[in-house]
This record gives C-alpha cells, structure tokens and sequence, in this order.
C-alpha cells in the first residue's frame, strides 16, 4: 500500500514555477532519495507535503486521504514527520521538552485535568517522559536531556531534530539535508543512525542530501529532480550513470 | 516579612515651616495631581494650599500649634488617591484633608474619609455627588449644575440668544455635568441646541465639528472645558470665522494668560474676579504674584479659601478633634476670595457666582448673581 | 599576511578557543579542520572582529588588528563567506552584490566585478531581482560568495562555502576558490568537506575543542592516519 | 458638499502632522526594529526648543526649525546611545520599555524643568485663510504643513532608497553582523537613524504646537501614539505608508467627527486599523513576506 | 501521584497559609495598617493580572498592549452585577468575578481570532487599539457611568480574598503551564512553523492562550472595582496596560514568580518614590531603563523562585550548624 502519493502537484511563487508535474509514489519500509540542482525545489515539494504550502496545482494524498489545503498539525497526525534544511528546534527549552512537545498529539489530557493534577494528568506525562527517554536513548542523548537544546553542537542539533520528529510517531519520515554541516566521519555515523531508526520505527523516509557518499549509500531509489521538474528517478545505480543527472547534478 | 518599623515619615510636606511651635501641630493633608495632564490644576492647588498655611503660621498657627501639610501627587488617578488617603490617615495621622482636585478622585476619597471621619474639603470636586449624605465632606466651589444654568440664563436674559451649540469634553464628568445643566435650563427656557458635539482630551483639532457648527451659525456655543482646552477651541473658532458669542464655566479662568486675543468679548462663570477690588481678593493676588510670580487661577483662590475655612474651623473648634471640627465646619460665616461662604445642609458653598468676560485682554466683572 | 596568537575566546562561561595560534602566509590556501563544536566559526568571527578575544593577538599585515571593530577590518582587506550564509533577505540579489562593494568607490571596476561574478554564477544572473530571502539553500550559498568577492579582498576567510550544495556546485566553489587564490587573494578556508578542503589548500590545521592539536603540509595530513579516521570517514 | 470637501481639507492637514511624525517612527522602527516609544517625547522637545528659539530669542522661523531640528537630532543620537545601544542584544521587549521609560522620562523631565503649564506658542506665521470656493478655505498654515511632510516624504525614501547611508541603513535592519562585515559602521548607520528620525520629530513637533498654539510636557503622547498608529496602518517601516497611514488617519478622524460622532471618532480610527490588519496584515503599503522555510 | 509529589503540595500548603496566618495577625494588631494592606490588596490584583499578561508575552509570545482593556471589561461586568443582584458576599463576589472573567474572555476570543493571525508588533497595535475602543466606548456607553465613574460597587475585596484569589490564579498558571497545553503554547513562541510541524494546532493554542490570559486579567478587573468602589474609565488607558507589560518584563518574561516579585517591588518602590515627591516620575523612569540595561531578561528571567528549594537548602544548612 502506499504510504504517499502525489498526483502532478506544482507551485508557483508571483511568476516562478517552482516545482511543476511532480509525481511520486512512497510504500511502506522504502528509503527513497530526492536530490537535485539548488533550487531545483525539492524543499518546496517538502513544503508542499506537510502543509506549509498549500500546492497551486496537483493532489496529495497520505494513505487515502486528500491533504491539499490541511493544516501542517493536521497532516503531522496523519503520519508525516519531518526536519528542516535549517535547523529549527525549540531552542529556547531543554532537549527533553522538545521531544515532550512532539507527543502532545498523543496525551488526552484535558485542561480542568491539567490544572486539578487528575489521575489521566500524572499517567499520560509518566508515560510521555519514559518514551521521551528512551527516545533520546537511543541516539545516545539521554545525557543531554536536560540541557538548552540551544546549547547542543551543530551535529547533536540535527539528530534531536530527527528524534523529534520521530516522537510524532510518522509512518513516513522527511529529511532535508540531514547531514549538512557535518563532516565525513559524522556523516558515516548519520548513515548508520538512519538506518537502524528505519528498522527500529518502521518507517519510511524520503531525504533530501547533497553529500552523495549518504544518498548512494543508503537510499534503495531515488528521484531527482531539476527546474521543478524530475528528471530521472531509479536505483542508485542507475543515478549515478545517468547522463542527464551527471549534467545537470552530480558533474564529472 | 515584619512590617513592624513605621517607615519614617518621608518628608513630602512642602511648608516652609520655621520652628516647632509649642503644640501638637495640626496636621493637614493634601491630595492634588501634580504630574500628567491635570498638573496645571493640581499645581495652582498646591501652591495656594502652602501660601494659605504659610500665612497662617507666620500669624502664630492654629490653637498655638503650626499647622504642617502633607502634600502628595495623586495624578488623578482614583487608585492611586485611595492609597494616598489612606497613607495620610495612617502614616502622616492627619488631622484634616484638603482636596483632592477632580470629581472622580474626591469621589473616591469621600466615603472612606467619612466613614474614618476625617473632615475634608474639596476646592474644586464639581460633581453633583460628592457631597450628599457624606457629613464630613464638603466643598469650597459651587456645582456643576448650577454653573451650567447660570450660564444658560445669563445667555438668555443678557445675552438675548436663542440658538446655542454645546461642546462637552465626554472623558470629564465636569464638563458633562455642565453642558447637561446648561442645555437643559436653555431648553426649558425656549432655546434651541444647534449642535451638541462631544470630544476628549486627546483631541485638539476641532475644524471638524466646527465646520458642521458653522453652518448652523447659533447665537452662543457653550464650552465647559479648562482653559487649555478652550484655548484651542476658542483659537479655531477665530480663524474659521465663526461669529458665534462663546460661554464657558470657571475652567477658563486662566485663559487670558495665553488666549486673551482670542476669547475676546466672551463671557464664563467665575468664582472671582482679580479685579474684585475687595482687600480679601487683592491681598491675596498680591502675596501669590509675590511667592509664585504669577497670578492665581480660580482653582488657586478657591484652595486658598477651602484651606482658611478649614482651619477656621480647627480654630473654632479649638482642637483638632473630627467631631467639633465637622460642627465648626457646618457653622462656617465668613468671608472669603471666591466670595462670603455658608454650607448648605450637604456641604455645598451658598455663594456668589461671577460672570466675567474679557475686555481688551482683561478679565472683567460682567454680572454677579447672587447663590441660590 | 595573517597571523593569530594565543586567542582565548569565551561565550560567557564557555571556554571555547584555548590558546589558539596559527598564521596564513600571503598566497597561500590555509584549511582549518575540526568536528562541529570544534570553534572554527569562533575563529573566524574572532579574526573578524565579530567577537573580542580575552587574551591573544591578531595581526593582518604586520598591523595588530586585534580589537579593532568588524566594519574597519573589511577596509583593510580582509572580507568573510560567514557560516550560514547571512545574506540580506530583504534586499535582492542585485542588492546583496552591492552591499558587497559598500566601501568601494571604483564605479567602472564595479561593474566588471559584478559581471565576474554573474558570469561564475549564472543562477544569480537570472535571479538578479528576487529577494535574496526567497532563494534556495544553495542559491544563497552562491550569493553570499559572490558578496564576499566584490569587495576584492586581499585574504578571504570562508566557512563552509560547499555546505548544502550541489555535487557540481561544490566542485564549482572550490575551482572558484582555487581561481581567486590564483588572482592573488589568499584564502582561509573553514570545511567539513576535509577531503576537498585539504586537496586544494597548502597548508591545514586541524581543531579540537578550541585547541591546534595537528598542523602541516595539507596533502600529508590527507594521509594522516588520526585525520583519515576522524574527519576523512 | 463644501462642508465636505472641507472636512477633507481638514482631514488632510491634521494627517500631515500624523504623517510627519509617522515618517520618523517608521524610520527608526524600519531600521532598529524598535517601537520608539519616545518619539513622541521628541516631538514635544523639538516643539519646547522651538518655541524657546521663537519666544524666548526670536529668531526667525526658518532658523528656529533649524535650530529645532538639529537639536532633536543630538538627543535622539544621545537617547540612543545612552538607553537603546546597550540594549541592541537584548531581548526587543526590554528594549521596548526602556523606550517606554525614556518617555517616561523625558515628559517628567520636562515637567520638573518648564512647568506644567502649557505655553503659549507666538503665531510666528501670520494666519491667513484662502478661499478657494465659497465656504471651502485653507490656512496657510496647513498648506506648508501638507507640502512639508510630503517633501521630507520624498526626501527620506530618497535617502533610504538611493544613497550609501541608505543602503547601510537597510543592510543593519537585516542583519548587524553581516552589515558589519560588508564594512558598514553599524552604531554611526543606526545613530545617523535616531538623527533623522529625531529631526523628522522635531518639525512635526514644531508645526504641531503652532497649529495648536500651545507646548506642554505631555504634548507628545497623543500624537506619538496616533502616528505610530498611522505608521502601522500604512506599513511600518514603509516611508510612504507612513505618510499614506498619516493622511488616512487624519481624514477617517475628521470626517468621522465630522459625520458620525465626535466621541467615538478614536474608536472609529483603531477599529479600521484593525479591520485593515486583518485584511492586510502588513499594513496598506507592507509586502507581507513570509518567512521561507 | 507518587510521595514526592503529595509533600510537595504539603509544603507548599503549609508554607501559603503560614504566610496568610502571619500577614493575617500583622493587619489584626495594625503593625500592617490600612495604607500597607491598600497596597498589598493592589499589588495582588497586580500580580494576578501582570501573571495574565505574563501567559500571553511570556509564555505565548505575543506581544499584548490592551490588558487594561480586558481588565475593564472584567471589572465593569462584575460591577454591573454586583450592583445590579442582591446576594450574599461571597456568592456575588465569585460570581462576579467570574462572570467579568468570562466576559473578558469572550472579547479575548472575539479580539484574538483575527488579531493572532498577525505578528509580533502588529499583534502589539491591534491589541493597544482594542484596549482604547473599550475605554472610549466605557466613557460613552449609557450604563457606565461615563466619565464620573460607576459607583455604589460594594466593596467586596480585602487582603484575605486578594490573598487566595492570587494563590488560586498562580496555582492555576503554574499547572496549567507544566502541562501538555502549557508546552503546546511555549512552543509556539520558540518556533511557530517548528510547532506545527511536530502537530500542535497552532492557531487553537494561540487563541486558547489569549482567551485564558483575557479572562485572568478580566477577574483581576473586577476585584479591582470590588476593592475600590469605584470605576473610572480613564484609568483604563494604554499607560495601564503598559504598567502590567512593566511588570512581566521586569520579573522575567516567563517567569510567574518572577512577576509575583516584581509587581511587589514595583508596588513598595512606587510607595517610597513619594518621599521625593517631584522627582518621583523622574527617578521612576530612570531605574526602570537602568534595570533594562543591567538585566535585560529581567530579575529572574525564564527561572521560577521556589521557596521550598530555598527552605530545604536552608534547613540543611541550619542542621548541619545544629550539629557542631
Ligand atoms: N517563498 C518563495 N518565494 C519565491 N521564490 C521561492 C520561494 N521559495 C522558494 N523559491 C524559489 O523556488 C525555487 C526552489 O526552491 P527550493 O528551496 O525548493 O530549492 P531546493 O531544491 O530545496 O534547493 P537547495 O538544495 O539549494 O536547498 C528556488 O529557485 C527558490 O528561489
Ligand atoms: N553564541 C554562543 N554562545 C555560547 N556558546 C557558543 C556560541 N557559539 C558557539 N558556542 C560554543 O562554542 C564552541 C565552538 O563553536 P563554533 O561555532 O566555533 O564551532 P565550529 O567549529 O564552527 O562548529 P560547526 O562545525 O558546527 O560549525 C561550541 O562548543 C559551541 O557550542
Ligand atoms: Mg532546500
Ligand atoms: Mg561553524
């Protein structure tokens, strides 16, 4: 069954033509990669499928619903968890409030609940702090839990970002550039990071990625695209051969 | 947190008392707005108040006492005024209140230094409220009602108008209670209300409504504002050559220090003229020009009789005690510069009410009509 | 032509230089490498004035610049690619380049400038009207190079030019990179593509926890057995 | 009809005084990011400067505009320096109310200096009505003001648009840092800023008190907030919406007092400001960018 | 509810009636007097509504300069009532209250569906222009009162319903704060576009935020008039609204201890400030731009006081001196 399916979607900024005739398809347990040109508009499509933009042309469909025009909260419920190409945390709070945050989708809790500390009160936030835990356990984050998350390196950022979105509990994972800014060697650890979240989660992920040695390492396909457009789209294999991407995209 | 260390007595008191006299000194209060928009009034207030005092003790103070003031800036704001209050009952331990200034303020002083019975006299709370049913609360100016169908008349008899425009400032309960007064004893009495406009302190542009006024062209536009106020509105009214007679309350007194041009020929209730040649009004203009270099306002004259009738009755009552204080209070008969002062049975001054107009820059005693 | 000694550098409690040392001689491509937190961006915000070290001295030519404001620095020929980009989003591409020759007063030249510049980035060319802001990661990435350049610098400092471009593009940067050295402009150039980094530049130090801890010849530390394992991957 | 055309008349000429104070609030706020609350205090200053230099010495008008405005501009520099520079860092809302403690201070200070008791601005112009048709007249008076607020309009967008100054101007609204590294002095750019916008102050501040024959320490407090109004209607930091929002506020003013009701006529003012945010949320003349994400 | 948890509220219990009890005995023997207990009352209806405003700056981050206006509406509408029924005390005291809460937090609805749309300083105007319709619209109305005030409110207010109406409101936006709600409305403010990407409904919370916060200040409205018997609608003026954002920047923004803190000290330093009479404004204005300059996130910042932490650290220290 697919996970995600849009249907020739497109955006237009004032006069610019964004993305345009975008289609593709995501099943359950695929890792599929989106790479291009800058500017190409993989981003926007990003933007597109989570609901920050609303697209000008085209349908999206998760599962079997029609999210066009959904608000992005809306969208994250139905299963899509994302990051962003700049880093956007909560930097203001701890590490563990940002992940206690993702789960708020989760609790029932009313606010007379809140406010009176009612039984529901103490079992959902009990429950959330264990999940959150285990959550940043698993990226080797527990220690951090309690610090500004503002005050975390560049690298440990971007993998809270991941653990967060993933705390929203997505079928289907979006991951734009996740390994910008770090170097090789920390890379090779993301590669690993994204495959074990994989298995462990079961979800699928779409990626955006300039740093080649991730995209073919790990993506089973890929779809590239260029001036809003794709251009290409098959096995990493296939990608790397394919004249029109070496052209447009990867070079000599 | 032990409150138990009395603050010590923040030195506010503005008299320039010179030694301790021998007794217990008669503590008075005053509460006027010295900041903000109303710092004009509360100023004049001020300064009378000390003058008044100032004379007193330099004639020996009150039952061999001097008499000390507590003065504070209560911005007009009746919050902060209940606070003042009761900072003076507790703190200073005051013996008797002067003020506060504006209607709102003294109205929510009122009840709660009669219920503490502490005797208190507003110089200048027009309100029709303030007074009734409170015994120890009076006032030293007449009220708004009153004023209002003063002037009506007058327009009526003297000035022969039939037609007149009405201009209230609506965020001032005076200027309200005078407009109402006016324009119903100025109905009751055949006259037609051309316009009635309203705007707020804020304003100072009124080309608006008095385009709309001009049109109508009434015989008199009556506007019951302080002088700022109607300084401006005055200064419009000339250049947009409007014709009509303009009539105001005692807010204007003042005005002929920066508008005498333009509220040339127009009339106002007053509560004294600075030309009264009476010695009472002339001694008192003389020592105020003398400490504060300029002339009082009527706010100023009716302090400086609100403070002397006061301790009149301290004097009469020969002791500070709120009880023979509140009858002296009642029996007051004396003279003073807003005119001779009687209480009625609410507290409210039975006195004369000028109308002055303004002759080549120079207020002038147009008419006097006798209380009611 | 630039040469650092002893820099300690703290964000409030947070020693983040230690006693850093380390020169750019004139001509030269000097790469600074280091894992994410390292205190390169420190470094370089320091040698620009950004930030005002406790301790250690800064020289540019023979003149101490250490303290000197930022905005007198640019004028003494040093200009910056600053991490993140940090174009002017409200202000179009057009504009940015502008802003870039702020303290030049050459009109003819500027205009060559500029046509250097577009003709390296033909994307920017195109989108000389658009917002900076609304342009892709990559694009702005172009922009605040080309910015940089058109103050004809005599050292420029870059950190991380090749983050978030394309595989072609990054090849691009760093021909363009090699290319203005060539012209004479000596570069310092912060990376986390240490691979690349290290193959165009002469010399390189390599940064951990605010400290030198490796320096040399950059082709020999592309075989250093610690920087293979930690940066190379 | 002539009633109306000249409530208009009226309209625009209480809108060139909202209009000039606005150009400068727009002007600090579009580069400091900064409500300046004080502005309006510094039209109130350039009005008491003015009138000393009309009053107390009596110069010449032009030369006490002047004089005026070059003196509102070494306050707002100083005001800047001591009160708002420390603050550049800070979180805006601190900055905020220091600007609202600047206010604070700067009409009390007046107070404790000049009094309380409003002054009698001299009538340094002689007033003269012209008719244009019968029963439509304009003064003189209003007549400069309208020019002199859409002179200095164009002026000032001149200035940010077209010159050096300018650019550094926008360059430091955005980012201080990177301006700093395109070699922009951004303390001298955000000083010359507070110096025009004070200036700007200063002439609004003189034509307001002439126009309404009097200064007083709190003078500035109304206006200030009516033009910051204005600004934000026209979209701030927008130097012709700063001037459009001035004359729209001028004239719903009017013409709301004119026609429907004196007393609600500021009701009638904030209730359009906020039915045009809503439809436009960056004011009439503001580009509502969205950030990029 | 583990054992920590119950001797927490224990303690915290015991130590907010200790406080009342003594408070309490001080007005009794008049060491506290009726002008103390005025400012007390006052800082209390203070605190409550600079701990509303706190909720929608602080916490929500937006920025609201009409609180006065929300505050009027309470305090008119529990008026209005309570002059309008004849009930006992306290059954016309909470029912007003909350009758003024309520309707302050329909305005805040009313007001805050279009207004949250808009950003930072323009969410700032709207909300100043909303709190000046409000007080021209008190000063015009034919059931206010107009400019001279509403009178006759009786005076339902004193220290001890201030006192635990400000512990039931803290206690309140303490809980509500810690909470899946509470978290859903600061992270609004850290990251808008962050928030919903991780399935906050922005908009409700937003909305949610500011109703509660109205309705907060709409209740601190109507003890105001049950205090002081009197209503003057140009007390409701901007400057006021500015004096509870003093508050909360003071304090910290994001701190409702830090604002308790600050509405008292701001209330005592106003008092003392009279000893120097003219100067008072003068010297008023300057501490409060030094204070910015010098702790620009105000007193405590985003950090709370806990007088418990500071008890036990204190008890341990006095144990460990007991035992030598
Ligand atoms: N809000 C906007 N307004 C106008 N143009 C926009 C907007 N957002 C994006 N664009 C343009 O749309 C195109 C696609 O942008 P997008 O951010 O999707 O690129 P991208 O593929 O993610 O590139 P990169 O790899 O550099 O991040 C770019 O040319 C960009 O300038
Ligand atoms: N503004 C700041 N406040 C506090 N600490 C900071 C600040 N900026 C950087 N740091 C800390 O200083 C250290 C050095 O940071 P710096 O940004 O220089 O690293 P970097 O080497 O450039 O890393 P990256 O590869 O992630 O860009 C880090 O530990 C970082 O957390
Ligand atoms: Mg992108
Ligand atoms: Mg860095």
């Amino acid at each position: 069954m697919s996970l995600l399916k849009t249907e020739h979607i497109g955006m237009t900024f004032g006069g610019l033509k964004a993305v345009s005739d975008f289609s593709i398809e995501i099943k359950e347990n695929e890792l599929v990669g989106l790479i291009g040109p800058n500017g190409a508009g993989k981003t926007t499509i990003f933007n597109m499928l989570t609901g920050v933009y609303a697209p000008t042309e085209g349908k999206v469909l998760l599962g079997e619903t029609v999210v066009n025009g959904k608000k992005p909260y809306q969208i994250v419920n139905l299963g899509l968890g994302r990051t962003f190409q700049n880093i956007r945390l909560f930097k203001g709070l701890t590490v563990l409030d940002n992940i206690k945050i993702a789960f708020h989708k989760d609790m029932s809790y009313t606010t007379l609940s809140a406010v009176f500390r009612g039984k529901k009160f103490w079992k959902e936030e009990k429950e959330i702090e264990i999940k959150a835990r285990e959550l940043l356990g698993l990226f080797n984050m527990e220690a951090d839990a309690g610090a500004l998350s503002s005050n975390l390196p560049y690298g440990k950022q971007r993998k809270l970002e991941i653990c967060r979105a993933l705390a929203t509990n997505p079928k289907l994972l979006l991951l734009d550039e996740p390994a910008a800014g770090m170097n090789p060697q920390e890379t090779k650890e993301l590669m690993e990071t994204i495959a074990f979240i994989r298995e462990k989660f079961k979800v699928s992920i779409l990626l955006i990625e300039h740093d080649m040695s991730l995209v073919m390492g790990i993506c089973e396909r890929i779809v590239v695209i260029d001036y809003g457009r794709m251009i290409a789209a098959g096995t990493p294999a296939e990608i790397k051969s394919n004249e029109k991407v070496i052209g447009a995209y990867l070079g000599q | 947190a032990g409150n138990d260390a009395e603050p010590t007595t923040p030195d506010a008191t503005e008299t320039e008392t010179e030694t301790e006299a021998s007794g217990e000194a008669v503590r008075l209060g005053l509460l006027a707005p010295t900041s903000g928009a109303l710092a004009p009034y509360g100023q004049a207030v001020k300064n009378s108040v000390e003058l008044a005092i100032q004379e007193i003790n330099a004639a020996g103070g009150v039952n061999g006492a001097d008499v000390e003031l507590f003065f504070y800036d209560n911005e007009g704001d009746s919050t902060k005024t209940v606070n003042l209050f009761n900072k003076l009952v507790d703190v200073d331990k005051i013996d008797a209140l002067i003020g506060p200034v504006i209607s709102t303020t003294t109205l929510a002083v009122a009840p709660i230094a009669n219920e503490l019975g502490i005797p208190m006299i507003s110089p200048t709370a027009t309100n029709k409220d303030v007074t009734p049913g409170l015994d120890y609360v009076f006032r030293a100016c007449y009220i708004d009602p009153y004023q209002g169908s003063v002037v009506a008349k007058f327009a009526m008899e003297n000035l022969e108008a039939k037609t007149a425009a009405v201009f209230t400032n609506v965020g001032s309960d005076y200027s309200d209670g005078l407009a109402k007064a006016f324009t119903e004893t100025f109905e009751a009495g055949g006259g037609t209300i051309t316009d009635a406009e309203g705007y707020t302190d804020a304003d100072n542009d009124f080309s608006a409504i008095l385009t709309k006024v001009k049109a109508n062209a009434p015989d008199v536009i009556f506007v019951p504002d302080y002088f700022n106020m109607v300084g401006v509105v005055a200064s419009q009214v000339r250049e947009l050559g409007i014709e009509s007679v303009l009539l105001g309350g005692d807010g204007w007194d003042g005005i002929q220090n920066d508008f005498a041009a333009e509220v040339e020929g127009y009339f106002f209730a007053n509560h004294y003229s600075t030309t009264d040649p009476d010695p009472i009004v002339q001694d008192f203009i003389a020592s105020y020009e003398a400490q504060f270099g300029e002339t009082p306002n009527a706010l100023g004259a009716l302090a400086y009789d609100a403070t002397n009738v006061m301790l009149a009755a301290i004097i009469a009552a020969g002791s500070t005690d709120a009880e023979a204080v509140l009858v002296a209070l009642k029996a007051t008969d004396m003279p003073a510069v807003c005119g001779y002062i009687t209480f009625d049975e609410n507290g409210d001054p039975i006195k004369d009410i000028s109308i002055i107009t303004v002759k080549d820059g120079k207020l002038e005693l147009e008419a006097k009509v006798s209380g009611n | 032509m630039l040469k650092v000694e002893n820099l300690n550098v703290y964000y409030g409690a947070i020693h983040a230089l230690k006693g850093l040392s380390f020169e750019v001689n004139k001509g030269e491509i000097v790469t600074l490498i280091g894992a994410n937190g390292a205190g390169k961006t420190t470094t370089l915000h320091t040698v620009s004035g950004l930030l005002k070290p406790t301790e250690g001295s800064i020289s540019l030519m023979d003149k101490t610049i250490t303290g000197v404001e930022a905005h007198k620095i640019l004028g003494m020929g040093m200009a910056q690619v600053p991490e993140g980009r940090r174009v002017f989003a409200k202000m179009t591409v057009q504009e940015n380049l502008e802003m870039g020759a702020f303290l030049r007063t050459d009109k003819a030249e500027i205009e060559e400038s500029y046509e250097n510049i577009y003709r390296k980035f033909p994307r920017l060319k195109e989108r000389r009207k658009q917002l900076a802001g609304t342009m892709s990661g990559g694009e702005q990435q172009m922009l605040a190079m080309g910015r940089a350049l058109m103050s004809k610098p005599d050292i420029l400092l870059m950190d991380e030019p090749s983050m978030g471009l394309a595989p072609i593009l990054v090849k691009e940067i760093f021909d363009t990179i090699v290319e203005v050295n060539k012209q004479g402009v000596t570069v310092l150039l912060v990376e986390q593509n240490a691979h690349m980094a290290l193959s165009i530049a002469d010399r390189a130090y390599v940064l951990e926890t605010g400290k030198i801890v490796l320096e040399g010849n950059a082709k020999e530390l592309l075989d250093h057995e610690d920087v293979k394992k930690a940066y190379l991957g | 009809m002539a009633q109306f055309i000249q409530q208009v008349i009226n309209g625009l000429n209480v809108g060139s005084i909202y209009a000039l104070i606005a150009l400068g609030y727009t002007m600090v706020y579009g580069i400091v990011k900064l409500i300046n609350f004080a502005h309006g205090d510094i039209l109130m200053i350039g009005a008491y400067f003015g009138f000393f230099a009309l009053a107390t010495f009596n110069v010449p008008f032009g030369l006490a505009l002047v004089v005026s405005m070059i003196l509102c501009a070494l306050v707002g520099m100083t005001i800047d320096r001591l009160a708002y520079k420390p603050l550049r860092n800070a979180p805006r809302i601190s900055a905020l109310i220091t600007a609202l403690g600047m206010s604070m201070l700067l009409q009390n200070l007046f107070r404790l200096l000049f009094g309380a008791q409003p002054r009698r601005m001299p009538a340094v112009i002689a007033l003269k009505r012209i008719e244009i048709a019968p029963g439509i007249a304009i003064s003189n008076l209003a007549i400069i003001t309208i020019l002199l607020s859409v002179g200095l309009m164009l002026l000032l967008e001149f200035i940010v648009k077209k010159t050096k100054t300018g650019k550094a101007m926008r360059a430091v609204s955005e980012d201080k840092s990177a301006a700093k590294l395109m070699g922009v002095n951004v303390d001298k750019t955000i000083s010359i800023t507070f110096a025009i916008g004070s200036a700007l102050g200063a002439v609004g501040g003189l034509l307001y008190a002439i126009n309404y024959y009097q200064v007083e320490p709190y003078m500035g407090m109304m206006p200030g907030l009516k033009a910051f109004v204005a600004a934000v209607l026209g979209g701030i930091g927008v130097i012709p919406g700063a001037m459009l929002g001035g004359f729209v506020i001028g004239l719903i003013e009017t013409l709301t007092k004119g026609y429907v009701s004196t007393t609600w006529a500021d009701a009638f003012v904030f209730g359009i400001l906020i039915i045009v945010l809503i439809f436009k949320p960056a004011g009439i003349l503001g580009k509502n960018t969205r950030e990029k994400v | 509810m583990d054992k920590k948890v119950v001797s927490g509220y224990l303690k915290n219990i015991t130590a907010i009636m200790v406080v009342y009890a003594i408070v309490f005995y001080l007005i009794q023997i008049k060491v506290i007097n009726n002008y103390y207990n005025g400012i007390l009352i006052l800082a209390g209806i203070y605190i409550i509504v600079a701990a509303s405003l706190n909720l929608a700056t602080g916490y929500l981050g937006q920025l609201a300069l009409g609180h006065a206006g929300f505050m009027a509406i309470g305090a008119y509408t529990a008026a209005l009532f309570a002059i309008a029924v004849d009930l006992p005390k306290y059954v016309e005291l909470v029912a007003g209250l909350i009758l003024g809460g309520l309707m302050a937090g329909i305005f805040g609805l009313i007001i805050g569906i279009p207004a949250l749309r808009l950003r930072g300083d323009y969410l700032g105007i709207v909300t100043l222009g909303f709190g000046e319709i409000i007080r021209i619209a008190l000063l015009n109305l034919p059931f206010t009162g107009g400019a001279a005030g509403l009178k006759g409110i009786p005076r339902y207010v004193n220290f001890t319903e201030i006192y635990f109406l400000v512990v039931v409101v803290i206690a309140f936006l303490f809980a509500f704060i810690r909470s899946r709600h509470g978290r859903a409305i600061l992270s609004i403010k850290e990251d808008e576009i962050a928030a919903e990407s991780v399935g906050i409904p922005t908009t409700f919370y937003k909305v949610y935020g500011f109703v509660v916060s109205a309705f907060i200040a709409g209740v601190g409205g109507g003890a105001l008039g049950f205090y002081q018997r009197i209503l003057d609608p140009k007390k409701f003026n901007f400057m006021f609204s500015v004096e509870f954002f003093i508050i909360v920047v003071l304090g910290g923004m994001g701190s409702i201890t830090g604002t308790i803190i600050a509405a008292l000290a701001l209330a005592f330093i106003n008092e003392f400030l009279y000893s120097i009479d003219e100067l008072r404004l003068v010297f008023y204005a300057l501490t409060l731009i030094i204070l910015m300059i010098f702790k620009p996130d105000g007193l405590l910042g985003r950090k709370e006081f806990s007088l418990i932490k500071l008890l036990n650290r204190f008890s341990k220290k006095t144990k460990i001196e007991n035992a030598d």
